[in-house]
């Protein structure tokens, strides 16, 4: 069991200080089976790390573990110099997870349900958040319940949580399943500019990416 | 873009928390009139099954009150936090940079204002209805408003641990019903005083203290259970 | 006939024919229950026992009489919404429920007030008509937050129709048993609908007016309600645009 | 590959699904000890919540056993068909080649063979702890035994209308209740002849006939209830 | 609102009288916005119908009205020459669909989600049952409960219902999200493998798919 990591070149900006992300010796088995083990890595800012691998090999547990919603694994996580155990708060405030659930209340409007989710982030107000959903193409479904709206629709109001994240670090669990090929582009376009201006992503697809700064891992290569 | 926005403080958060469920609630309408309907038709099932009389209605009054409210609490948790755990909104609410208490707490006071507040204005009407004496109904009503807040509060630790199982409908009640015995008992217990003519101060301040020892503890609890379930 | 029932169906042409007949049934409604409330008010000699309130006796028996017609109108009109899709009847069925709710409500408080006055007592679970009577306010409260909570207007519309027709047979079997069952535990105050304590023919005259009162009153605040339904519901159509413009 | 297979009749069908059934309750254990506990629990509440003592217990013990039947059954209930309807089996089971009326009907008996039967095998040891004269311990069985399975097969149709909704548990019980009403009174009716030594038989006919008619009627309306559900 | 079919030769076999599933002049509206109207196509043996159009156009909504599921539609659907309506049961028999929820029960193992799934359409036996998990690739987990699967995974279990189905339609929305490279070619194959046996497929997805008797509608091109 063992991971490849074919890098692009570096981004060009110089770090400050340490990368944003560490992971050591991380190794995770479940139900008697080892998913990953002995993986290490580094994130930096301005950087896209896209974790690939066939369906089961553990994307979807790396991810979580990463954020601290599992806890059963081995190794370290170091956050900015820090273990994220010690840096909870402050690490889990410059973090976006977007899951397989999307986290879009079927009742609530697009726009309630971003007043909400991306609230909890920063302050907000509604001509940021209109504009954010009419960037994801939801312009006319802002007042409408989500429950009306379409599997791709709803995957569209969470992803206007991304344009509205203040957070560095963005977790992006399969974000463009359902969507369509405009949708797609766009998306790729906007992880692209959120490496661009500093920031960092870490997202898992079975699609191809191609974008700069882009590197992979694949897991579960035995 | 990663500079210009401001965090929000934990108090708007917890606002917002607050202001969210409640629109949720109100939204579905239901959420708000079933506690209060599921009450009444449960307190009008036991003149049925037991007898129309009104004295005997009178001595079973304070217990059968306070067994419906235990219930309709009870079944009302049910959408506490499943709605969040099911489209992922959980893992959003876990992973805000605020405490995991007062967001939590945000939620079962929207819960309570919802579901439990109702049946409190409503115990009067019922009250009547089987016949309980008309000077404890003061009593009645001071001790469901201290009483339902410590039920929403217990079930909120039951509904966090059970929120990512399939069927939750009667776990939920195994594990609720059992820790809302004492509440329960202090309940009827001071309505029946009062209903006799006794002072019933000494068991509001046993409510009281279960009340404060639940307010303090019960998010707390219901977080990290919440954190168990999401992993 | 089969043309007739299919253009029935047709909201505009129920919001046309309801137009003109809308205004003589309002009229009818204000005098029937006017001429009913003054001669009430008016005529009605005093209880001997209790006085005047005995006149609430009118609305309570008319409202009672009329509550009674919901559950069978909306199992009708829920039929004709399971089979025909006939959008009119959804629309009827919905505010009947609403609406009888209301009325059972009504009859409820009213009754309650009467019986705090004859009985010495607001409630009695030892009538069956009461108990009854509150198991079918319940019934209709259901269907009306069944229609609240399903989102889907289409959905709704067919569940409410089938939760009507299931109900209508329930409130019949729930009358029934809850007789029975009354007339096994002797009632131990002497309580029963059947005193007969304000019925003269002055009395009789008045109820029966409330009760055609009553009736017109249904009929006018449900074609109301569906009127206001339908253009809600077509508000795109062609011909409420028209309307509305024609307003302007 | 079109043509090699055969299509399995409807008994088949209709055994396929019952075992199903079986099989996800038998692995969930929850469903099954749960409807259960929560009578016993429940039942516990009333001597606690209204008196201690022998004879008043007697005196109210059939009813209270039945109210907890009703509400365990009603509880029971959400498991019924939301798990499908979530995971999309529903869609399934609709689209599947044989008469809908079997394959619900299939679903209710597993319900209740999981949820009803224990309960009525459990009655005559609460009946004791309630104190209900033994004569009647018969009697209640026999009611239960055909009273459960109307349960049921009513509330079946209440699951079948609300499956979509977000939170279930009260609306159900709103629905659902009114509906039980009958079932109650015969029920309990029948307890109290028997234990003042009157014969119970023709409230056992009515809980019969009551039977027959759900058991004909629910799964075709519960059916159209799913079809309308899922649209 | 039109439509655009693109159709690639037709197949060769020539047709048992009639087409399959015919669709004349269908509409439908959700909360007054019309999705399509006067749609018409026809769905031959040995073809492969993809649906297209952007997220929220109404693939979903088609995909459902065909198979019944919904009937707020106005319109005709003939199936083997007779209306759906009055040919429900035997239509029914000769349908598989496959929705965004996939029908997996989580508390069960593949074999007896299976079991049940299949079962319902024909008479099955375990040898067939593991020999089509072991093609969807899972092997060694036929006996796992559900729940432990990824999002992948249980996605397969779902499709290894198409290698058992004796359906000569299959109805398929976006069978394609969350399986990763392989799984995804290796469900084309199927798909054409199907309509090459004279079986009949409608599929949405995003996906560009490549494979013989082809026919594209795209919906809401506006
Ligand atoms: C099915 C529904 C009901 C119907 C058809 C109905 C009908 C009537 C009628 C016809 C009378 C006049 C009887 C007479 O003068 O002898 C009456 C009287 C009365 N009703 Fe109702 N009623 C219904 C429900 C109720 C309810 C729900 C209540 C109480 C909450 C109620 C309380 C009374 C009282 C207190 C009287 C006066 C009895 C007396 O004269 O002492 N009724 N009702
Ligand atoms: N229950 C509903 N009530 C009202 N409108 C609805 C409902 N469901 C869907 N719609 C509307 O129908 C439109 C089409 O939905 P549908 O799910 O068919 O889209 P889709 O083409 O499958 O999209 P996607 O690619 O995102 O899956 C949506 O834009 C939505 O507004
Ligand atoms: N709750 C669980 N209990 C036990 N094992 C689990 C659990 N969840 C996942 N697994 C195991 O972990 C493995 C990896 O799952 P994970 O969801 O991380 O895969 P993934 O890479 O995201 O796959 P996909 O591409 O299908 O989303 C699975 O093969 C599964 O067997
Ligand atoms: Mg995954
Ligand atoms: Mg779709």
């Amino acid at each position: 069991m063992n991971q490849i990591t074919e890098s692009s070149p570096a981004p060009d900006a110089p770090l400050p200080g340490g990368p944003l992300l560490e992971v050591r010796d991380l190794s995770c088995e479940r139900d008697e089976r080892v998913l990953f083990a002995g993986l290490s890595f580094v994130v930096d800012c301005g950087t896209v790390l896209q974790i690939a691998g066939s369906n089961g090999s553990g994307k979807t547990t790396l991810l979580r573990i990463l954020c601290g919603l599992n806890d059963g694994y081995d190794g370290e996580i170091i956050w900015r110099g820090e273990s994220t155990d010690d840096t909870a708060e402050s690490f889990v405030g410059d973090l976006l997870y977007f899951g397989h659930r999307v986290g879009v209340n079927k009742i609530l409007t697009p726009l309630e349900n971003l007043r909400w989710s991306a609230g909890m982030q920063r302050t907000v107000n509604d001509q940021l958040l209109l504009d954010a959903l009419a960037a994801v193409g939801l312009r006319g479904f802002e007042e409408s319940p989500c429950y009306t709206l379409s599997a791709g629709q709803q995957q569209r109001v969470s992803l206007a949580r991304l344009r509205l994240s203040p957070a560095t670090l963005w977790v992006l669990d399969e974000p463009f399943t359902t969507l369509d090929v405009d949708a797609v582009a766009q998306l790729e376009q906007t992880l692209a500019d959120h490496a661009r201006q500093g920031g960092a992503v870490i997202v898992t697809t079975h699609h191809k990416l191609t974008m700069p700064s882009l590197s992979r891992l694949t897991l579960g290569m035995s | 873009m990663l500079s210009a926005s401001v965090k929000p403080s934990t108090r708007s958060a917890f606002m917002l928390t607050l202001k969210r469920d409640l629109l949720i609630a109100f939204k579905r309408k239901n959420d708000i009139v079933n506690p209060f309907m599921f009450f009444v038709i449960v307190i009008s099932l036991f003149p049925l099954a037991i007898s129309p009389e009104g004295e005997k209605l009178a001595e079973i009054a304070a217990g059968v009150i306070w067994i419906a409210v235990l219930l309709s609490a009870m079944l009302s948790m049910d959408s506490l936090y499943r709605g969040d755990f099911e489209d992922g909104s959980l893992e959003i609410l876990l992973l805000s940079p605020h405490p995991l208490f007062f967001l939590v707490l945000a939620k079962n006071i929207a819960h309570w204002l919802v579901s439990g507040f109702p049946v409190v204005i409503a115990s009067p009407l019922l009250a009547y209805m089987l016949k309980l004496p008309s000077e404890s109904y003061g009593t009645l009503m001071l001790t469901l408003l201290i009483g339902t807040p410590t039920l929403s509060l217990i079930g909120s630790i039951a509904v966090a641990l059970t929120v990512g199982l399939g069927s939750r409908g009667l776990i939920l009640a195994v594990i609720t019903l059992p820790f809302s015995v004492p509440v329960l008992i202090f309940g009827t217990l001071a309505v029946q005083a009062s209903a006799s003519g006794l002072p019933a101060g000494g068991y509001l301040t046993l409510l009281l203290a279960l009340l404060a020892g639940s307010l303090s503890l019960a998010p707390l609890t219901s977080a990290a259970a919440l954190r168990i379930s999401v992993s | 006939m089969w043309l007739w029932f299919a253009k029935l169906g047709s909201p505009k042409w129920f919001y046309e024919l309801s137009s003109k007949w809308l205004p003589w049934l309002v009229v009818a409604t204000v005098l029937v229950i006017g001429t009913a409330t003054v001669w009430a008010l008016l005529f009605l000699p005093p209880d001997y026992q209790q006085g005047y309130t005995s006149r609430i006796l009118v609305v309570h028996v008319a409202v009672a009489g009329t509550s009674l017609a919901f559950f069978p109108l909306m199992a009708v009109a829920g039929t004709i919404t399971l089979v025909w899709k006939m959008k009119l009847a959804d629309m009827v069925a919905k505010n009947a429920a609403a609406l009888g709710a209301w009325f059972s409500f009504i009859t409820l408080a009213t009754g309650s007030i009467w019986g705090s006055v004859s009985w010495g007592t607001w409630w009695e679970w030892s009538d069956s008509r009461l108990v009854s009577m509150l198991f079918q306010f319940f019934l209709l409260l259901g269907v009306v937050s069944l229609r609240s909570a399903l989102e889907d207007s289409d959905k709704a519309a067919k569940a409410c129709a089938l939760l009507s027709i299931v109900g209508c047979i329930n409130v019949v079997i729930i009358k029934y048993s809850v007789e029975w069952w009354n007339t096994l535990h002797q009632p131990a105050s002497p309580v029963s609908l059947q005193t007969g304590s304000a019925n003269g023919p002055e009395f009789w005259i008045a109820t029966a007016l409330m009760i055609l009162g009553v009736y017109l009153f249904l009929s006018v605040s449900l074609i109301l309600s569906t009127r206001n339904e339908i253009l809600q519901r077509e508000r795109r159509a062609l011909w409420v645009q028209e309307l509305v413009a024609a307003e302007r």
